[in-house]
């Protein structure tokens, strides 16, 4: 984010109050170390206050940070019994936080410069081709608890779906299913047999589909094409086709 | 001659996923005059058609590609079988993540979950010791029951298998997946 | 120098989709001993990544990868018809260095350094496979635990965790800002 930019500008382009609160601290040229928390926490209300909506679960968070301000604030005010040196300084626990703040966003600053470079690479999707005999197979590289527990509940979830098929009694028109399936075609130039039929909401829906895809494959309007065996089955639109 | 305009085109070969025809590179590199275009194949043809390279690129189906020499199927194989060998597949981990979270669990209740047969997968599972065998149901057959094991418990980085994560902690991730689009 | 090791090796990185480490072209090339293994790597790093060849080869998430240029990007576009790669929110790169830098680390944990809930881009960054769940904290209530994968490596051309900006760069970072400042 370009610092001069957010000058005039509300609280929303501000990952948060740790970042409005560092933003502040440079505006004024105040040692992280040595924090004038008066200023700080006058400064830090301002801003709060020029926003006339109030998002409340956005707010929240930069309302906790007011109220850890206003707590140092008043911890410097009491007398002290004890040599600062003991008691240790409240400002201690804003400052570690903010030095822990900064040290992320420069990072960040790092990390995007790095993006920006690779994101301009390009790998290939697909191997070269490969010696004959040796029928690719989809391996996955690195499984993290992740990746295992979104298998086993998007499966039980697919198993939930399959058990409340309801037959609606939804009139259905051929007619209507044909022309969708080649608009689909003409936008897509294929689809996906199994995805397609995935995504009908009902068994009759599925039926219909399958029953109109047959009608133009007959028809020679489209034709069904798999790679290989186990490949997905992919239809298409004949070229020169009267649809 | 150019050398960018050669270094642009080897990357364009390499990149696709057919084999490159030279009116699809020209296609691409409208601002470059034609005959400049088809020289710059021709040097690449040269340089990766020389036998000091691992890469070849050939002319075929109508178009370019970079392939890797026959002489080195051998090993190409090779690594294709150990890759195999150190991973799982989609089939494997639904398998595995059925058995982690149904144990102890037969083949037969596997299989239902999941749809399909999966004996393949548990065998493979198996030989990777991601699951083990714990003793037979008192069912009709007395199948086999199925768990996983301690690897499956390192590899994973748990302590118990309580630990997996929850269906509400999984769904609460995969609910926002459709919202995240612009994120 | 074998120059049929070198072609071998160059086969192999460049049929590997994914970072290929020394350890998995060693596992291949049994016969040859490591030490000729090596050179040969090394000797291809240097010619690939030389000025003069369109194709580059880096090391990258622990392996070794053919990929494309940062510059021919445009033109790669062009040839896939694909719009330019999306970068991260300035929230999940913010989230994602975190968990970088502290990593294990929980949910609250995220949350607390950065002031705000980092759920939201924590599930972003969870689908975009650049973080991983590696098992609970030994707390009350036992939070999930998160780090960076092999993919975060990849994702920013980073060949080990330990090569992630360090505290001197980040220094000089931040100095600069004060100027930036200041002037």
């Amino acid at each position: 984010m370009d610092m001069s930019q957010t000058y005039q500008v509300n609280l929303d382009n501000f990952q948060g109050p740790m970042d409005l609160l560092l933003f502040l601290i440079r505006k004024k040229k105040i040692d992280i170390h040595d924090i004038p928390i008066s200023t700080i926490t006058y400064e830090y209300l301002d801003y709060l206050e020029r926003k006339d909506k109030i998002n409340l679960e956005r707010e929240a968070e930069f309302l906790v940070i007011a109220a850890l301000l206003i707590y140092i604030k008043s911890q410097m005010l009491l007398p002290r019994e004890t040599m600062p040196e003991e008691d240790g300084d409240p400002r201690q626990i804003l400052v570690n936080r903010l030095l822990e703040y900064q040290k992320i966003k420069a990072a960040s600053t790092l990390l995007r410069e790095k993006e920006g470079r690779e994101l301009q690479r390009w790998n290939r999707s697909v191997p070269p081709p490969l010696p004959k005999g040796d029928d690719e197979e989809i391996i996955l590289k690195e499984i993290s608890l992740f990746d295992l527990a979104e298998t086993f509940f998007l499966l039980m979830q697919k198993k939930e779906k399959e058990n409340i098929h309801i037959i609606s009694g939804k009139n259905f028109s051929i007619e209507e299913k044909t022309e969708e399936i080649i608009a689909v075609l003409k936008e897509k130039s294929f689809l996906d047999f199994v995805e397609y039929f995935n995504n009908q909401k009902t068994i009759e829906d599925a039926l219909g589909t399958f029953f109109c895809l047959l009608e133009l494959i007959k028809a020679r309007i489209v034709v069904a094409l798999q790679e290989s065996l186990f490949k997905p089955i992919k239809v298409w639109l004949r070229k020169g086709s009267p649809a | 001659m150019n050398s960018t305009l050669k270094e642009i085109i080897e990357s364009l070969i390499f990149i696709s996923m057919e084999p490159l025809s030279l009116e699809k590179i020209k296609g691409v590199l409208t601002d470059y005059p034609d005959a400049e275009i088809g020289k710059a194949v021709d040097e690449l043809l040269e340089t990766y058609g020389s036998n000091e390279c691992g890469i070849q690129m050939v002319l075929t189906g109508g178009g370019y590609l970079f392939t890797t020499k026959p002489e080195h199927d051998l090993w190409i194989r090779k690594l294709l079988r150990n890759e195999r060998k150190n991973r799982l597949s989609p089939a494997a981990l639904e398998t595995l993540s059925v058995i982690a979270y149904h144990q102890p669990v037969t083949l037969a209740e596997i299989s239902a979950v999941r749809g399909v047969d999966a004996s393949h997968s548990l065998k493979t599972l198996l030989l990777k010791r991601l699951v083990k065998i714990t003793g037979r149901k008192k069912a009709p057959g007395k199948p086999l029951i199925y768990r996983t094991s301690d690897k499956f418990l390192t590899y994973f980085g748990i302590n118990d298998i309580k630990e997996l994560p929850s269906q509400e902690e999984i769904m609460k991730i995969l609910d926002e997946e459709e919202k995240d689009i612009e994120d």
